[in-house]
């Protein structure tokens, strides 16, 4: 599986942010972006979700497994939103992600265990706090069945503890043979991943 | 200022502690219930030998019922705007709880009053329901007890429903007044207040004792019964904060 | 304070659209009685000032479950309500309803006088009840944010406000519209009707905010 | 006249079942109230307030 | 699919407080009806066809205008879209109109015919009223999900969408109505405007989620 | 000026998160609340800005200005939500913040000169990215007239230069005669001030 960019460019209200980006990450690699607010992580990365069109060039998904027909389809997009709804409880939460992406490597019981959180699934959502949330936002990629991850700095509001712990979720995700695109202000402790820094702006 | 508060809150949960408040009520509740049935098998057997009346014939048996379930829906109401306010001045721990064991039994009596009332409506005034203002006062007073019962259900922390509850159920308590006046305000079909009004009653004695005995009869039995679901209130917060300790200490690996 | 009632005019312009729906939603109202009510010109005209309040009533309800909802969301609400020994918070929420009634309602009774010509009424009881609108109404909006603030924690409050506001608002309406018709029919006065209805607005300008305003306090979380 | 009898046993029949209903219901909730902080107590939890109480005495 | 539906439908019960709050919703708005018209039984049962139709078109338009919003706002709606590929968007949004129709306005039909008693209508128009409503109200909130998913779309607001929406559902309750009154009133035919209602329906059933599919995906950015 | 608590206690949904929490920040002075997620950061500050009621204990701000009646009226609350309308202009809304708060320091075309979004005032607020909503947020702290800035990770999605400034700009403030109390994971890089470490929990 390997995920092609070429001559890759993305606009943002008519202003063209990137222009002729080249990347190529194959199964078991990750790839940084890098660069300061306002210059386009963002952007690409939901460009490469299939939330936005680019601009300008090419964007495929190469021998990807017979069940994800797209790159939208073989990607899980974590963005700064925790895309959970704050009165259903996390259990709920996560089994309706479940369900509806396709069941993936871990139980529900599971991924909340390896995010330390195996005790609270039955906890309305919104009674988390920020970290807690963003930790069931991180079970919900280990519970849907999806490749390619899409992550928008993904350790906001984490402490050191589940930051390692998340570095040890990413590191089995590619040993797996996923993918890893992440945008990120702070280094992500995953040794042998490509930067890609783009273009200082505002 | 903020801690005042706080100490004064401290200070109400000394002066009526919700587990006094259980071996109180347990002591209480076995004579209440007895003197409830008894009362009420009285008033039920004055009621059943009470004369039919020349204008609505055995009809008038219906008012036994009737009128102490038009009352008490009325009288719970009160209790529960007197229970709001004191949630809101002076925080007292057990105000919720009475208010919201309440609100149930203060629907099935306002029930109650509008099927008996309908029932009765029907041979008198020969329709089931008029939009009069009494009638659509009770009515709009069955749905605000219902209102209330959804917005605590539909709230899981009983410590936020509580104040939200008691701002609504005292902003609702201006029906009351409504309802009470509606036949002095608007003229109406419904009977005229009778029994308690200005210059004393005007109905005859020997429909005025079984009434009053029913009258008394179900005011016991709405204080039974709401002992026994502020008992049961008091019960599923412990158990719910009991759970919640559970699952967190569990959590830490730490089983107390 | 200004600036609060100028940023929610604003944002009702920009966002909702609220004016247009208010209007539209009256629209409906008025385009479907008559085929109740039959063609009948004269009980149209009867009950024209009815079904003009009712529509008012109903209108006033949309959107007002995002009172104080959408604040609360992007944290809004926590700065407002902070502020409260500076701007007192039932003067802020006061603002915000005005705000609300400017862009939702104002529109309505501008309108309805236009609307009571399809229902062919009266040039005195089109007067009459417009301005028993623009003195009622307010009463309304002023008892939908006591809703709004109980229900604000709720993400779909929206039916739950209006039951438990529907109830309340009754008063309003039997004075809005008894006031309505005492200006066409004789005996009915439109004074004393009217009076009263401008005191429960101003009974509720006082006491909806004080209300709205502790169960906005205890919702803080 | 004994055509409104129906009416009044309707009334008092209608009274009967709705207040065993909810005298009923208030019983249930009572049993599995009681049910739930035995269970609870017997697993050895306790509540906050008596655990410090426990560590003050 | 299931999933969606599922939670959907939870989410409407616990924010909102329960199915119980639609039926409630409607006996507020009906028990405020005679407080405007009167205690007129004759006109409540005229009337009452056209105030059960208008009570669910406000039922159906309170908390639709947050069918997308909502989701757009904690994030979810992005990754409904990314799974198109998998779940068929149009799909999708008839799942989450079907689960918004089931909470707000199917409690309502189902006690709709209760209401008719409360509004003294014959027992033939009670039926035909709760009839219509169960093939009509559909209508309504798939026209609506087109404008929520127009008004997620534009950032600046959508002052357009209402103006779009309401004069469409307005055909929807002018059938609903007649055809309610059709089955009572002998010159008016029941038959032919309940046909309408329902081939309204369905288009919309086919066309909505297919239009506001199309104004969600361009709407994410 | 002088924020002082004593024996401060803090609970959650019934359960105490921290409690006999001793501590005075005095002007000039910042205070970083640290600990894992969940550890109750957050309640503490919105304890402090008197949005929630602290368990026990006692809160106080000795010796404010005449203007600022009490602790919530002198203070202002950076939480994770920005508090701004995506659909208003980012001059609308820190417009409305600087009348609403009283007229701080700094005019709104200075505030977003200092946060270097200086061309951008007149861009709806839902068109900015990640950090520079961020930084928008900040420059409200600096249009408003409030003397105690209570900051909840106020750094999360920050870039390194951005990060910088707002260093200067918190020191800027203490040396005014400010007083920060901030929860943060990641080192604010304020020298000199004291840390509070509340204790591990989930
Ligand atoms: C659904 C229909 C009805 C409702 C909701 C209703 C409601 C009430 C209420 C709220 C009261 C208490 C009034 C007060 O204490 O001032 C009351 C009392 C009473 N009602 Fe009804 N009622 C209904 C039908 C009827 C009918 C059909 C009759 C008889 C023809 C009737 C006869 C009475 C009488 C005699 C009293 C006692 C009045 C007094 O002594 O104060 N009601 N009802
Ligand atoms: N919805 C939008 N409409 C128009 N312009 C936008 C929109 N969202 C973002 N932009 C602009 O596009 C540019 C890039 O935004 P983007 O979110 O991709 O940045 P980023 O690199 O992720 O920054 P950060 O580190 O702050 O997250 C910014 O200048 C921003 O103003
Ligand atoms: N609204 C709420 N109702 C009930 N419990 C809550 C609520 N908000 C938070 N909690 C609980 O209170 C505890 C502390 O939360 P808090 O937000 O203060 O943590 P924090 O230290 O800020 O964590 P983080 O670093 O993740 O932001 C958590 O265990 C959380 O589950
Ligand atoms: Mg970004
Ligand atoms: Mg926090």
């Amino acid at each position: 599986m390997r995920l092609i960019a070429e001559n890759l460019g993305g606009e943002r209200g008519g202003e063209l942010l990137f222009s002729g980006l080249h990347f190529a990450v194959s199964s078991g690699e990750a790839l940084m972006v890098t660069g300061p607010n306002g210059s386009g992580k963002s952007t690409l990365l939901r460009i490469i979700a299939g939330l936005l069109v680019q601009a300008e060039g090419m964007l495929r998904l190469e021998g990807a497994p017979a069940a994800f027909e797209g790159l939208a389809a073989a990607a899980h997009y974590l963005g700064h939103l925790n895309a959970m709804k704050p009165v259903l409880s996390v259990d709920e939460n996560l089994h309706f992600w479940q369900s509806f992406n396709g069941r993936g490597q871990y139980s529900i019981a599971e991924a909340l265990e390896r995010v330390s959180l195996g005790e609270i699934g039955h906890l309305p959502f919104g009674y988390l706090s920020t970290g807690q949330k963003r930790r069931v936002s991180i079970a919900r990629l280990l519970v849907s069945d999806r490749p390619v991850w899409l992550l928008d700095e993904p350790t906001a509001g984490l402490d050191k503890a589940s930051e390692t712990q998340f570095t040890g979720l990413m590191r089995g995700h590619l040993t797996s043979g996923g993918i890893i695109v992440a945008a990120t202000h702070l280094p992500l402790g995953l040794e042998g991943s490509t930067e890609l820094a783009l273009g200082a702006a505002a | 200022m903020m801690s005042d508060a706080v100490s004064k809150t401290g200070r109400w949960i000394d002066l009526a502690n919700p587990t006094r408040f259980l071996s109180l009520a347990g002591g209480i509740l076995p004579w209440l219930g007895g003197l409830t049935v008894l009362v009420l098998a009285i008033g039920f057997w004055m009621s059943m030998n009470a004369p039919d009346d020349y204008q609505q014939g055995s009809t008038v048996k219906i008012m036994f019922i009737h009128v102490p379930f038009a009352w008490l829906s009325m009288m719970c109401y009160t209790i529960m705007s007197i229970a709001a306010l004191g949630t809101l001045v002076w925080r007292h721990p057990l105000a919720d709880v009475s208010a919201k064991a309440a609100a149930p039994i203060g629907a099935v009596f306002t029930a109650l009053a509008l099927i008996t009332g309908s029932l009765w409506g029907k041979p008198m005034w020969g329709t089931w329901w008029v939009w009069d203002a009494r009638l659509t006062s009770v009515f709009v007073l069955f749905l605000m007890y219902l209102g209330i019962i959804t917005l605590t259900r539909a709230m899981d922390d009983p410590a936020k429903s509580a104040k939200a509850t008691a701002i609504l159920t005292l902003v609702g308590f201006i029906n009351i007044p409504i309802i009470k006046f509606s036949v002095d305000w608007w003229n109406t079909l419904h009977q005229p207040a009778s029994v308690l009004r200005m210059g004393g009653s005007t109905l005859d004695p020997s429909y005025l004792k079984p009434l009053l005995v029913m009258a008394i009869g179900f005011t016991l039995l709405f204080f039974t019964l709401h002992l026994m679901a502020m008992r049961n209130e008091i019960w599923r917060r412990r158990v719910t904060a009991m759970r919640r300790v559970a699952a967190r200490s569990a959590d830490r690996g730490t089983v107390s | 304070m200004g600036a609060l009632f100028l940023r929610d005019v604003r944002l009702g312009l920009r966002a909702g659209g609220g004016a247009l729906v208010g209007i539209l939603f009256f629209l409906a109202v008025i385009a479907v009685v008559p085929f109740g009510v039959g063609p009948d010109l004269k009980l149209l005209s009867r009950i024209g000032a009815a079904m003009l309040w009712i529509g008012a009533l109903l209108a006033t309800l949309l959107g007002l479950d995002r009172l104080f909802q959408a604040d609360r969301d992007d944290g809004s609400l926590d700065l407002l309500i902070m502020a409260s020994d500076r701007h007192m918070l039932p003067l802020t929420i006061l603002v915000k309803c005005l705000a609300h009634w400017t862009v939702s309602v104002l529109p309505l009774v501008i309108a309805s006088p236009l609307l009571g010509l399809f229902m062919n009424m009266e040039p005195v009881a089109i007067g009459a009840t417009a301005l028993t609108l623009l003195v009622g109404t307010p009463a309304i909006t002023l008892i939908g944010a006591v809703g709004a603030a109980v229900a604000v924690s709720l993400p779909r409050g929206g039916l739950l406000v209006s039951v438990i506001i529907l109830p309340l608002t009754i008063p309003v309406l039997i004075f809005g519209v008894s006031a309505s018709y005492g200006a066409v029919e004789d005996p009915a006065p439109f004074l004393a009707p009217f009076l009263i209805l401008a005191a429960i607005t101003l009974f509720f300008a006082v006491l909806g905010p004080i209300a709205a305003a502790a169960a906005l306090k205890s919702s803080a979380d | 006249m004994t055509s409104h009898t129906g009416f009044v046993l309707a009334s008092y029949g209608a009274a009967i079942i709705v207040l065993a209903a909810l005298i009923g219901w208030i019983f249930i909730d009572q049993r599995s109230q009681r049910q739930a902080l035995q269970e609870l107590e017997s697993r050895g939890v306790r509540r906050r307030s008596e655990t410090k109480m426990d560590n003050a005495s």
